[in-house]
């Protein structure tokens, strides 16, 4: 990299909300051509300084230079306009119009002052196709998985060309084939000279593409390193604020014990739903974490859902315990024991209104029935209890949910689950959006759980983190099982994604 | 594309939306204003037991208090081609254009109970019903001879209709007109209860805790006195003694409280123009000349003629 | 790593009815059934003129209800309309019997309903206050003015408002008003706005919802400030036609017309919480009312009180129907 | 900084401090106007004075908005609590009067009981659309807000049914240790509710199901139980309402009776704080709101302002108090009061950075 000036520069930025130092006197600098990634924990104020940044928030102080002139975005639509094209952190898109409208919306291409709406849809399919996205244009945004919806965000920011591209943690929801694509993109942008401030919690992405490193903690910048002088264990570090032990390793071996499982607890037997999953049979058993793997949209989460009773199953059965059991809505699921942690936390996870508090007792409380509140006393013990186990931060029950970061969010929605002590919990995308530490401690948390006897469904995007923990693989493809593979040493990622690339060739499907 | 589909459902069996006259019968089609009162029900009663007996075939229609409502019904009642066509309009103005239509459909059209501002007049045949500035210049007419030989002045509260609403408008405008005949008479408050007894009371609480000194109540109806009869008795003040109380309609009610002595004089408003209405209505039809303007008979009454006739009030 | 491209999607048939349109169709079929009802039930029912005289009677709403489904669109509500329509012929009558010249009123009258909905919409925006309570407080102040300029009727007797209010547009051996006209240039003018333009657009954006339409750099203030303003333009224009309408202005005319306009705009299957809806679909639901209104009239049997439960039934029907119809397909 | 200092900035936090500033505004304005306005004096044993008036008067309305708070808390709305109102009121009143002995106790109960029965199917009905059959509150309600009226007209046959019973009357005038029944009633009803919702889970329950209903009910919640229940509560609080309003006047008016509460109460509500959204709700603030409103009345007819401009005065209160409400308002005027926080030096932290 030349001697070049910033694009961007943030001087002493500092971000107060009541009660939380967001940030405090934060520098950051960002070049033409470079990738330069902004880290941290959960919590630590990467997506408060972004939004400092393109004005969603005022600063309490600091300075924001843009080519070397001050600027005060007044809010998104301004920082846009001066160059600056973001994608949030949560999927900030809009569910009841389509996709072409979501990508161009604020800026269709028009024709004597009115939309053209064959330009933008065509448009829209090929940008699209150049992500490896086939879909239908014209639906609703709102009927895509999460991740499509993610795919679809990236596509509208980098269609912008704006002079510096912002991703908060994009890639939280792809799979591995997505987020190379998004890499592959990002260094083609690069290429081009435009700077990129990219937000992760995965490191391998980071050591994949960033040219340069920030870190943040607790609101307060540590510093900036160039990332070939910065090793992966020293960042960590520097993110932790603390010497690294063995974080982040967990016991590949005792993460799945095959005598550790006991008798079946969950049976599907051609459960399946019209239009969402084709019918498959799959038992789970006591004391065994079984993954689902598949690449986005495969049908993982609707598999899920049906074990839950989220979505009323229309033909199979399912037996828990050996007898039959008809989970038609969450709330027969959550009678017979049965958790489900929902990948997206926004929608179909926590209250936004409601305090931490409110969210971690909800499930449990309803569980009993409105007539019986859990005493305050009980309330607060548990949710102290998980609020350190979990270190959610802020560590105020009090503080509304929606006021908490995306990591912490997270951890939350886990902790209502928790606190219920299901026999099956279903965990999908728990990890998402979660930093290296506690994202070891979740999977400590899975392992451990597993150990005392509880069964797990796990489905992530990271084939990694699921081949780690599970002691079987379901695998996905176009919405139908096509695999079931035990988890011995033979298997690796390689033979998953063959499985998934072509299901005629696994045999390996056990009962 | 009528005469198709009246074909095809020739059948149906309740067709009686159909031309009118099939069997002789007269078709009187009437819009109400609403039900927004005991005096509107028994309004509406007396016409339909006046129809029923008179054998004119009545399509009644409830305008819900709205003029809209009533412009629509009338130009149904046209595309049905009913034989006469009445209404109690909702407000005094706006009627013109559709007035034409019905004229222009040869269909004669009665007012009743309130009138319209039209210019033309020929728009309409006749007009029955009640004059309020009348009713209201009664009742004052009533307390200035009443106070003919006061000395000091006599405090008036006044409770006001529905604001903007005809009945509103006119009777207030009547009452001050009369009593304008002696300067001893002063309306120190005046405030809108909305015709309910309710709202009588309320805005009569207030009244009475912000005029020590108050002699005679003016209701724009007997609703609105028997709420604020309740609130002056709550004072510990004797109605009809020490606060005169005056009002208009002479409801069942509001007769059985003068009778009583708690009111002290009602002109009467009445709803049972059901009759007289029908007269008009086979006068109109048959073509015959009728006058352009149809009081009803009405009348005021004292406490003693209250005691007198209260037997035998139908209403 | 092999990529394995997602399944293309199958090439829609071209009779496919997409998804969203199916519940506005539906009303429309319910639509045409009650009506098949009426013309079976009453023979008048089933002149053309009758069709037109839901137009003519209805048109004023169809206006006014066209500005509410913007409003309702972006989630929003505007309670003022009932009052400012009345407060424009107010206006306008009482401007009319002072000698001003037409066509200064109309400009005049045209002005103040907008007026009102920009101030409205400022303070919803600029100081965060929920709707409900601030166009309440229009809805108030709108009806205070109509009192405090008169309590009684004003008869408009200009030769241009009685021309415009007694022309017939005949139509075969049928006739429309020139207000059916007015109605039916808005109603396309919204559509076309709303599907092909920005600002219609930013619409579902902001209903759909604000927070993220705020992130994706849309102009949400400016949209929410412009809702209200053409809520009270469209309101205007419905004020100036309920003028033409009854060639006055009253001050307690369109009282409640507010509920009115909401159930159409709801029942045209606009949701109330934003975000999805069709000027179609409104049209569709001033008709309904329309159509129930007429058919009550027709039956000419009812008294006051069996007319409202009647109402309330037959609303409750239909909605019921377009229910079931819509989860039927889903 | 001194501790009354913060205590002050601690109250004028509170939700309910500007809410209740505009209730003294109003009071002041009317004390002004006449002194004599906020005596209270005992007579015959009964506090009688125009505060007094107020607070009754609101007792109805009070009860409305509490169940009027929940509906929205759950993210709904109901439009048919007048009609309700003008039921359960003409159907009680119905009932004595075909008593022989209309003041008999025993009747009186039954007529209560036969009422309320009635209230309760009517919100049965509500529940049963907006939560089963999924139609949108606001369309759900306004059907019966409109089929409503006419029931009640039909059980009046459109007439005022006046009665002459002093164990009803005493619902709507009589006192019970010196205070008007109906303030009574409604503090028992407003505690009712408070216990109901915030001694249990209840409250906590609705605020999830307006919050996010997809979410509450992937957390087994029973939302569509919940969202029938408030429809149910709404119209019960709209029953009690109803006896008192008729009790009021001694007579049931089909037509007049509850007229436009629906309106008062959103309001009463949304002032009280709570969004119309749904999510969290504020009982003392929607008690505070129907306060307000009901002076607001009151001081239209206190003042003699004329009937003509009484509902410029309403406009002009009601943006007033959503006005000094709105923190956005507010920190548009303190912004210019208070000086710009300083800000804090640096932490003394080693900091890296790398050369460009
Ligand atoms: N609107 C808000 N009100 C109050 N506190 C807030 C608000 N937004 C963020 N915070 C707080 O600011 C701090 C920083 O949050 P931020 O979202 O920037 O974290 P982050 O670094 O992006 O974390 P994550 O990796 O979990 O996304 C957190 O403690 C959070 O609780
Ligand atoms: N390529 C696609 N074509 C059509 N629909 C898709 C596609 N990808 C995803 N979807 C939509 O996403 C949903 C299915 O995804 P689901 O959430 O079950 O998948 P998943 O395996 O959990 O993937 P994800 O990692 O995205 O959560 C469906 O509702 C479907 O409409
Ligand atoms: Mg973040
Ligand atoms: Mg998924």
């Amino acid at each position: 990299m030349a001697q070049q000036k910033p694009v961007l520069t943030m001087t002493g930025i500092s971000k107060h909300f009541p009660g939380v130092r967001a940030l405090d006197g934060v520098d950051f600098r960002l070049f033409p051509g470079e990738v330069h990634a902004l880290m941290g924990e959960n919590g630590a104020g990467k997506s408060t300084l972004i939004k400092v940044l393109t004005g969603v928030y005022g600063t309490d102080a600091g300075v924001i230079t843009l080519d070397g002139a001050e600027v005060s975005f007044s809010g998104p639509m301004q920082a846009t306009a001066g160059g600056v094209s973001t994608v949030y952190q949560e999927v900030n898109l809009l569910p009841n119009l389509s996709v072409a409208e979501n990508i161009f919306i604020g800026r269709e291409p028009r024709r004597l002052g009115m939309v053209n709406w064959r330009e933008a849809r065509r448009r829209a399919t090929e940008l699209l196709a150049r992500i490896d996205l086939h879909i239908d244009v014209t639906e609703l945004l709102g009927s895509y998985s999460l991740a499509v919806q993610q795919m679809v965000a990236i596509a509208r920011a980098v269609d912008v060309r704006a002079r510096v591209l912002i991703l908060d943690e994009p890639t939280s929801s792809l799979d591995a084939d997505e987020v190379a694509q998004l890499l592959r993109i990002m260094r083609r942008l690069r290429d081009d000279g435009i700077a990129i401030l990219f937000v992760t919690h995965f490191l391998d992405q980071v050591y994949g593409i960033a040219d340069r490193i920030t870190v943040l903690r607790n609101g307060q910048l540590v510093g900036e390193y160039l990332t070939p002088e910065l090793p992966q264990l020293a960042l960590v570090e520097k993110m932790i604020g603390k010497e690294l032990d063995d974080l982040g390793r967990i016991d590949a071996a005792a993460g799945r014990d095959p005598e550790a499982v006991g008798a079946p607890l969950v049976t599907a037997d051609g459960l399946g739903r019209t239009g969402s999953v084709a019918p498959f049979s799959l038992t789970i058993r006591a004391g065994e974490v079984v993954g689902l793997a598949g690449l986005l949209g495969s049908g993982r989460t609707e598999v899920a859902r049906l074990f839950f009773g989220a979505d009323r199953a229309d033909r199979g059965r399912l037996t828990v315990e050996g007898e039959p059991a008809a989970i038609r809505n969450p709330v027969a699921a959550i009678d017979r024991n049965i958790a489900f942690c929902s990948e997206n936390r926004r929608t179909e996870g926590l209250v936004g209104d409601l305090s931490v508090r409110e969210n971690i007792i909800l499930a449990m409380q309803a569980a009993r029935g409105w007539l019986r509140p859990v005493p305050r006393r009980r309330q607060d013990e548990l949710v102290q209890r998980w609020i350190d186990a979990l270190s959610i931060r802020p560590a105020d029950p009090d503080m509304p949910v929606r006021n908490l970061s995306g990591g912490n969010q997270q951890k939350v929605l886990l902790a209502r689950w928790l606190i219920t002590e299901p026999r099956l919990l279903i965990l999908d995308e728990p990890t998402r959006g979660i930093d290296i530490g506690a994202k070891a401690e979740i999977q400590r948390l899975v392992v451990r759980l597993a150990d005392e006897g509880m069964a797990v469904l796990f489905i992530s995007a990271e084939l990694e983190e699921v081949l780690r923990l599970s002691h079987r693989v379901a695998v996905m493809r176009d919405r139908q099982m096509v695999a079931q593979l035990t988890n011995d040493d033979s298997l690796n990622a390689d033979r998953v994604m063959r499985a998934i690339a072509n299901s005629e060739q696994e045999g390996a499907v056990t009962p | 594309a009528g005469l198709l589909a009246g074909g095809l459902v020739g059948c149906g069996n309740s067709d009686t939306g159909g031309d009118a006259g099939d069997d002789g019968k007269i078709v009187l089609g009437f819009s109400q204003v609403g039900a927004e009162s005991g005096w509107r029900t028994a309004n509406s009663i007396s016409i339909k037991d006046a129809a029923g007996e008179a054998g004119i075939e009545l399509k009644f229609d409830d305008a819900q208090q709205k003029q809209e409502n009533q412009i629509k019904a009338i130009r149904n009642f046209i595309q049905q081609k009913v034989d006469v066509i009445a209404f109690s309009p909702v407000v005094e103005s706006g009627w013109d254009t559709v007035l034409k239509e019905a004229k222009d459909a040869d269909i004669p059209v009665i007012l009743t109970d309130r009138a319209v501002d039209s210019a033309d007049k020929s728009l309409y045949k006749t007009f029955i019903g009640s004059d309020f500035v009348k009713e209201g210049r009664l009742a004052g007419e009533w307390l200035v001879e009443q106070t003919a030989d006061a000395t000091g002045p006599v405090n008036i509260v006044e409770l006001q209709g529905t604001t903007g609403s005809a009945p509103a408008n006119d009777r207030k405008k009547g009452f001050a007109e009369a009593i304008a005949a002696n300067p001893n008479l002063k309306i120190v408050a005046s405030q809108s209860g909305d015709f309910t007894r309710a709202g009588g009371k309320q805005v009569m609480e207030q009244f009475l805790k912000a005029n020590p000194k108050i002699d005679v109540l003016f209701a724009h109806n007997d609703d609105m006195g028997l709420g604020a009869l309740e609130a002056i008795t709550a004072a510990g003040k004797v109605p009809g003694q020490d606060i005169k109380i005056i009002t208009i309609d002479a409801v069942k009610d509001g007769m059985q409280a003068l009778a009583d002595g708690k009111f002290n004089f009602i002109a009467e408003c009445s709803p049972l123009l059901g009759p007289q209405l029908m007269e008009l209505v086979k006068k109109v039809h048959a073509g015959e000349e009728v006058p352009a303007r149809v009081e009803t008979e009405e009348t005021t009454f004292t406490q003693e003629q209250a005691k007198a006739v209260l037997p035998n009030r139908k209403y | 790593m092999t990529t394995t491209p997602l399944a293309a999607p199958a090439a829609r048939a071209w009779w496919r009815l997409p998804q969203r349109h199916v519940p506005v169709l539906a009303t429309l079929a319910l639509l045409l059934v009650m009506y098949g009802v009426g013309v079976s039930q009453y023979r008048a029912f089933s002149n053309v003129q009758v069709v037109f005289n839901i137009f003519i009677d209805n048109g004023f709403l169809l206006v006014v209800a066209v500005g509410m489904t913007f409003v309702i669109l972006t989630g929003g509500i505007d309670l003022s309309v009932g009052s400012v329509v009345a407060m424009t012929a107010m206006v306008s009558a009482s401007l009319l019997r002072g000698g001003m010249p037409p066509a200064l009123v109309l400009v005049i009258a045209l002005l103040i309903g907008p007026t009102l909905g920009f101030a409205m919409g400022c303070v919803i925006h600029f100081f965060d206050i929920q709707p409900f309570i601030v166009t309440l407080a229009g809805m108030f102040f709108a009806r205070g003015m109509c009192t405090w300029i008169s309590s009684t009727s004003i008869p408009i007797t200009d030769g241009f408002w009685t021309g415009v209010a007694q022309e017939r547009i005949r139509i075969g051996e049928n006739f429309v008003s020139v207000s059916v006209l007015i109605a039916l240039a808005v109603v396309l003018v919204a559509a076309v706005t709303l599907a092909y333009t920005r600002l219609g657009r930013n619409v579902y954006a902001v209903g759909g919802n604000p927070q993220s339409a705020l992130l994706m750099g849309l102009p949400v203030g400016r949209t929410k400030i412009a809702v209200y303003t053409i809520s009270g333009l469209c309101s205007a224009i419905g004020g100036i036609m309920l003028s033409f309408y009854t060639l006055s202005g009253a001050p307690l005319i369109a009282v409640g017309m507010e509920l009115d306009v909401i159930a159409a705009v709801v029942i045209g299957g606009t949701l109330l919480t934003g975000g999805s809806g069709y000027v179609f679909g409104t049209v569709l639901g001033v008709l309904v009312l329309g159509v129930i209104q007429t058919l009550i009239t027709f039956d000419g049997t009812l008294s006051s009180w069996w007319t409202k439960i009647v109402i309330g039934g037959l609303l409750f029907v239909f909605i019921l129907l377009q229910r079931l119809v819509g989860i039927r397909t889903k | 900084m001194s501790t009354a200092r913060t205590r002050l900035t601690a109250a004028t936090g509170h939700r309910l401090f500007w809410p209740l500033v505009v209730l003294l505004v109003l009071l002041a304005a009317n004390t002004v106007y006449r002194p004599s306005f906020l005596s209270v004096e005992l007579k015959n044993g009964h506090l009688y004075g125009s505060l007094i008036d107020i607070v009754r008067l609101s007792a109805p309305l009070i009860l409305v908005a509490l169940g009027m708070s929940l509906v929205i808390a759950t993210g709904g709305i109901d439009l048919s609590v007048g009609s309700v109102v003008a039921v359960s009121g003409a159907v009680a009143c119905l009932y004595i009067s075909e008593q022989p002995d209309q003041n008999s106790i025993g009747g009186v109960l039954t007529a209560l009981a036969l009422a309320f029965g009635v209230a309760l199917l009517l919100g049965a009905w509500n529940g049963t659309l907006v939560a089963v059959i999924g139609i949108q509150p606001i369309i759900a309600t306004l059907i019966l807000m409109v089929a409503g009226r006419g029931l009640a007209q039909l059980i009046t046959s459109g007439q005022i049914i006046t009665i002459n019973s002093d164990p009803y009357k005493m619902i709507g005038v009589g006192h019970l240790f010196a205070l008007p029944f109906a303030i009574i009633i409604a503090l028992a009803v407003t505690l009712l509710v408070a216990v109901l919702t915030r001694r249990t889970a209840l409250g906590m329950i609705i605020e999830a199901v307006g919050g996010n209903a997809e979410a509450s009910r992937l957390a087994g919640v029973r939302s569509r139980r919940i969202t029938f229940l408030v429809y149910v509560v709404s119209a019960a609080c709209a029953a009690v309402a109803g006896f008192m309003m008729t009790a009021n006047v001694s007579s049931a008016d089909g037509n007049a009776a509850g007229l436009w509460v629906e309106l008062d109460a959103i309001l009463a509500v949304v002032i009280g704080g709570t969004s119309l959204a749904g999510g969290r709700f504020h009982l003392g603030g929607t008690i505070v709101g129907a306060l307000i409103i009901q002076t607001l009345t009151t001081s239209v007819y206190a003042m003699n302002i004329d009937p003509q401009t009484a509902l410029l005065f309403k406009a002009v209160v009601v943006i007033a108090v959503c006005l000094v409400q709105a923190p956005a308002f507010r920190a548009r005027f303190r912004r210019r009061r208070t000086p710009v926080v300083t800000p804090v030096a640096p932490a003394e932290k080693q900091k890296e950075q790398v050369p460009a």
